[in-house]
């Protein structure tokens, strides 16, 4: 259950993003993908889910070529995705979000559903049959998790899970990481709060202007406060 | 008539967030389509049949080759394509079936009358479409909004991508819709056939007036479809039949004969004019479905 | 280097119709003079609704309701001799200013696709009436005896005079458009179409700007009107139907919207194709549908700016 | 104590069956900076959404300069000199960065019904406005399409263009939202410039920012405003920690 890019290369009209972007996610493992703002990293997630295309490099999952294919196809194979911004339906309630789109593809045992979904954010629960305009940040974020498991992905991707919510409500996705990273569920992780995703993740990798410029362990990224700070600004 | 034409309209425009001017010439369609086959096999059930299915593929043509890029697009390219597709609708179907309105007879079965309460008598085939009206709203009202199709389609309209993105073949579904919606307007071309004239051009008489049922009624929303189309079809009705009375008892006769189409066929507008001044988003503000 | 391609464009293309007549007199093709009269008055009304749709984003669907108004006015008091041109114009420019005031103030309470409907039906409205009025021909129309006279100074039966009247209106009108898009005014239009929260949050009332907008593309509406009926000396109410309004959006569209030129490269375009289609089939609208099609899809920043040296936007 | 600049009492709104801001009551004295801090969906935006005329209250009042403001719209207002920036970033990207703010100097100049003298040429928006550009450091970038701005640069033209309308209260919606930490300095250090010559209302979750600005600090939660007083007492405010700063700020 593998990811691989290799090579990944991308642009938006006229100015290309990326420069090459190889990265691997081992299965089970969390992966994190990091570096200022317009450094690319949401544009490889774009390019990745097929939402925007690919001028060159190759996607494998699981064995299978990914690249070239349109994001419902890349989606079925298994990538579960909760966008930036979060990107919630605003005009159905929060149970219709997470059927709306539900689906157990790839019959894994045990698949997600609303009352698991429930279950892991309370807040939610409560909140089930209002339209989820009314939401506030954090519990919009938690639904866009939600919705993406109900898909029951193989590997989900979070790209900046707790841009813009409290110190309290930051602390809750990650603890709902750790439990699924636990579960064996593999994830890439796009962030800017370094100190807290050394933490939790296996692996990083560090964008600069479309290049992945280094990469290593978490024990690796903390011993190396100059990466942090030319390419963090930490 | 209004209703089934504007629930039609609803499900494309206020769902699926695209101005659709064709409406019109689908309905055109539908009703050249219905007639053409009633005359030629002579059975009301087979031209119904045809002319759904065949509105159906022709409205997922219309879907797959012009209309697929615009769903992003703003309103102004929808309006403008879509005028582009009336021209070409009006003309093709002047160039094979002639620019002479056809005309078909009320089906047998449904020609007389019924009796609604004693001493009154409604025509049967009016009351057919009245009933056809409400059962589609019916369907439609639970598709929209208890159905898992419904959810997705209301999802589509607010974030096409992130739907794909989730697993869900979107751009086939709104191909799909488009052509219900189109079937929705030949059912009420086909029904319209025997009672109004069949000819080119028929399709944006009733078009705006559709329209004006729509933005009374609230974009978007099917309840207010349902709504606008009773207020305007009563407000036309009365219009047209007690306004001429009244108004020469007031003016004298020979200027009311003059004034009275006039001020009835400007009725609506007048009356949308005043529903937008004072709710611009209409009686039943779309609770988006 | 730009705008100085750009600016000799134009000069070019007011030259080329300046030269119409000369050409059309020495081919003795008196018909080519009649034709692009016609483009010109077209472009006319075109180049008013861009002011409103191009720069202002408000797409109005029911302008051509300002030239049947203008033509009326035109029409009506010939009818009942009076035969001034001046009195005439001013009164089309006049009343339809005035119609656009009373519509403008309704649809502008709206936006997006209620703007468009409502804008489309009190054209409709207006086209109802003037079927109905049987005083004044209704259905079938009115002749108009002579046209618009200014007293021996101006002979419009002169079809050259016409021709170089209706040039100099064109050419007057693009250089007030140009200030006018150009100084403060229009650049709250143009603003207000970009980003109006924005424009309400610096302290614009944005709506009495839009709505002076809207009656000004109204009384240019209204001119183009009385042009329409001394050009066909012949007038209808279908001047007002909705596809007429629907032919001059797709001129706009077609030459190239919020470029105040576009327009006139789109009415020529436009009307020369219908011209040749409808020389080929009656049916030519059956092209020239699609084609509109093609030109949203694909051509949607319009002919003007596919012309050298036109700025990418409407700075 | 003179009466402040900015006296709110009592706003409430409710969207639907939630209440943004409940009751919520506030005094911004001349010249002093407030920072409104507060978790997601606390009803900060919607708070300054009410205080700008963008969106009308269910109730309460809003009194500003000693007058009663909670009816004007939003064009009124800002020509009493309320200005605001925008969380989301709002302006204008087919223009010039110079144009941009040029339009909020035409705003406060007199009415814009002129059709002849071209705007660009009306050295009277002009000035103002170049020197505004360059107060907030965008001096050299006056030509440049906004919209090509870089996202820092578009957030500094935000307040640029607040600035131009010479507002007495400025209102900044999240200005270093989605910064990176050199560009978020940059501002600070362009707010603090402001210090004592506006009053600003600062939403904020930035802490560094907030509290390197602050006069005075007011917590929002769900609609209310639970603790106001100077950064010293609010981080020490044990209802305040637990209901939003949480462990990550060790005192």
């Amino acid at each position: 259950m593998t990811l691989r890019l290799e090579g990944i290369e991308a642009a938006y009209g006229l100015s290309q993003v990326l420069f090459g972007i190889s990265l691997e996610v081992p299965s089970g493992r969390l992966v994190t993908l990091l570096g200022r703002n317009g450094m690319g990293k949401t544009t490889t997630v774009r390019a990745m889910m097929g939402i925007v295309p690919i001028q060159a490099g190759r996607v494998h999952f699981d064995g299978r070529a990914l690249h070239g294919l349109p994001a419902y196809r890349v989606a079925r194979a298994g990538l579960g995705l909760v966008p930036e911004g979060r990107q919630v339906f605003p005009n159905l309630t929060v149970r219709e979000n997470l059927v709306a789109t539900a689906a157990n593809r790839r019959r894994a045992a045990g698949p997600w559903t609303v009352e698991r979904v429930f279950a892991m954010f309370p807040h939610l629960a409560a909140r089930a049959r209002s339209l989820c305009g009314t939401l506030s940040g954090g519990e919009q974020q938690m639904l866009s998790i939600g919705r993406a498991l109900m898909t029951n992905p193989a590997l989900l991707i979070l790209d900046e899970a707790t841009e813009g919510l409290a110190p309290i409500v930051r602390a809750e996705i990650w603890s709902c990481l750790e439990r699924l990273k636990q579960s064996g569920l593999s994830i890439l992780l796009i962030d800017k709060h370094v100190e807290a995703v050394t933490r939790l993740a296996d692996h990083h990798y560090v964008l600069e202007k479309g290049r992945v410029v280094w990469d290593g362990t978490s024990v690796e990224l903390r011993a190396r406060p100059d990466v942090q700070h030319r390419y963090l600004g930490v | 008539m209004l209703f089934l034409m504007a629930a039609g309209l609803t499900l494309v425009f206020g769902i699926m967030n695209l101005v659709n001017l064709a409406h019109g010439s689908l309905y055109m369609v539908g009703a050249y389509l219905a007639t053409a086959a009633f005359n030629w096999t002579g059975s009301f059930v087979v031209a119904v049949v045809w002319a759904l299915a065949a509105t159906l593929v022709v409205g997922m043509l219309v879907e797959v080759i012009a209309l697929r890029t615009l769903y992003e697009r703003d309103h102004l390219d929808q309006v403008l394509a879509t005028f582009g597709l009336i021209l070409f609708f009006n003309e093709a179907v002047a160039i094979v079936w002639g620019r002479a309105a056809l005309f078909t007879t009320v089906p047998r079965a449904l020609s007389g009358h019924i009796q609604l309460l004693p001493g009154i008598r409604y025509p049967a085939y009016r009351a057919v479409i009245i009933l056809v009206g409400l059962a589609v709203a019916l369907l439609l009202y639970v598709v929209v909004t208890h159905t898992r199709l419904g959810m997705l389609i209301r999802a589509g309209a607010s974030n096409r991508t992130m739907v794909a993105a989730l697993g869900v073949n979107i751009r086939l579904l709104y191909t799909v819709v488009f052509g219900f919606g189109a079937a929705l307007a030949a059912l009420g071309g086909l029904m319209a056939g025997p009672i109004y004239a069949v000819l080119p051009g028929m399709g944006e008489e009733i078009l705006i007036q559709v329209f004006v049922v729509i933005v009374i009624g609230g974009i978007g929303s099917i309840r207010g479809a349902l709504a606008g189309a009773v207020v305007v079809g009563m407000v036309d009705t009365l219009g047209r039949a007690f306004l001429k009375p009244t108004l020469s008892s007031v003016i004298g006769p020979s200027a009311a004969d003059n004034a009275g189409p006039a001020l009835a066929s400007m009725l609506i507008y007048i009356l949308m004019a005043a529903v937008l001044f004072f709710r611009p988003q209409g009686l039943f503000p779309a609770v988006r479905g | 280097m730009r705008s100085r391609a750009r600016a000799l464009t134009l000069v070019a293309g007011l030259l080329g119709l300046g030269l119409v007549p000369v050409v059309a007199a020495l081919a003795n093709q008196p018909f080519y003079l009649d034709l692009f009269r016609r483009i010109m008055i077209f472009a006319i009304a075109a180049v008013g609704l861009d002011l409103i749709l191009g720069f202002g984003g408000m797409v109005s669907f029911g302008h051509a309701a300002y030239l049947g108004i203008g033509a009326y006015a035109v029409a009506i008091p010939a009818f009942y001799g009076i035969e001034s041109g001046l009195v005439q114009w001013t009164l089309a420019m006049a009343l339809s200013g005035l119609a656009a005031l009373a519509i403008g103030a309704v649809s502008l309470r709206t936006s997006g696709v209620s703007f468009i409907m409502i804008t489309l039906a009190f054209a409709q409205m207006l086209y109802y009436l003037g079927i109905s009025i049987n005083a004044w021909g209704a259905d079938d129309g009115m002749r108009l005896a002579r046209r618009s006279q200014f007293g021996g100074v101006v002979d419009l039966t002169n079809g050259y005079v016409f021709y170089y009247v209706v040039l100099g209106v064109l050419v007057a009108l693009l250089a007030l458009g140009h200030r006018l898009v150009h100084a403060r005014f229009g650049v709250v239009i143009r603003a207000a179409k970009s980003n109006e929260p924005r424009m309400r949050a610096i302290g614009f009332s944005t709506f009495r700007y839009k709505l002076a907008a809207f009656v000004i593309a109204g009384a240019v509406g209204g001119l183009a009107g009385a042009l329409l009926t001394n050009q066909t000396e012949y007038l209808t109410p279908s001047y007002m139907h909705w596809t007429r309004s629907g032919d001059i959006m797709v001129m706009v569209i077609l030459g190239g919207m919020g470029t105040l030129y576009g327009p006139v490269l789109g009415a020529v375009v436009f009307l020369l194709l219908e011209d040749i289609l409808s020389a080929w089939t009656v049916h030519w609208q059956v092209v020239l549908g699609p084609l509109l099609v093609l030109v949203v899809l694909y051509a949607r920043r319009g002919l003007w700016s596919l012309l050298p040296g036109a700025i990418a936007r409407d700075g | 104590m003179a009466e402040p600049l900015l006296a709110v009492r009592g706003l409430t709104k409710r969207f639907g069956g939630l209440v943004a801001t409940d009751g919520v009551d506030l005094d911004v004295a001349e010249g002093e900076t407030l920072a409104i801090i507060g978790p997601n969906g606390a009803g900060k935006t919607t708070l300054i959404g009410q205080l700008s005329g963008d969106l009308a209250p269910d109730a309460g009042t809003i009194r500003f300069a000693g007058e009663d403001v909670t009816g004007l719209p939003g064009p009124t207002r800002s020509r009493r000199g309320l200005a605001r920036s925008f969380q989301i970033t709002s302006i204008f990207p087919e223009f010039t960065a110079l144009d941009n703010v040029a339009l909020s100097v035409q705003a406060h100049a007199g009415h814009s019904f002129r059709f002849w003298t071209p705007a660009r040429a009306e050295r009277a928006l002009r000035e103002p406005a170049r020197a505004t550009l360059e107060q907030v450091g965008l001096g050299d970038r006056a030509d440049v399409l906004a919209g090509t701005l870089a996202h820092g640069e578009q957030r500094q033209l935000e307040v640029a263009m607040a600035l131009a309308t010479r507002p007495r209260l400025l209102l900044l919606d999240e200005p270093v939202a989605g910064m990176g930490a050199d560009e978020s300095q940059r501002m600070v250090h362009l707010l603090r410039a402001l210090r004592g010559r506006h009053t600003i209302v600062l939403v904020e979750h930035d802490m560094d920012v907030v509290f390197a600005l602050a006069d005075r600090i007011s917590v929002m939660v769900y609609g209310r405003v639970i603790a106001s007083g100077a950064p010293e007492v609010i981080r020490a405010n044990a209802e305040v920690r637990r209901a939003y700063l949480g462990e990550e700020i060790s005192a």
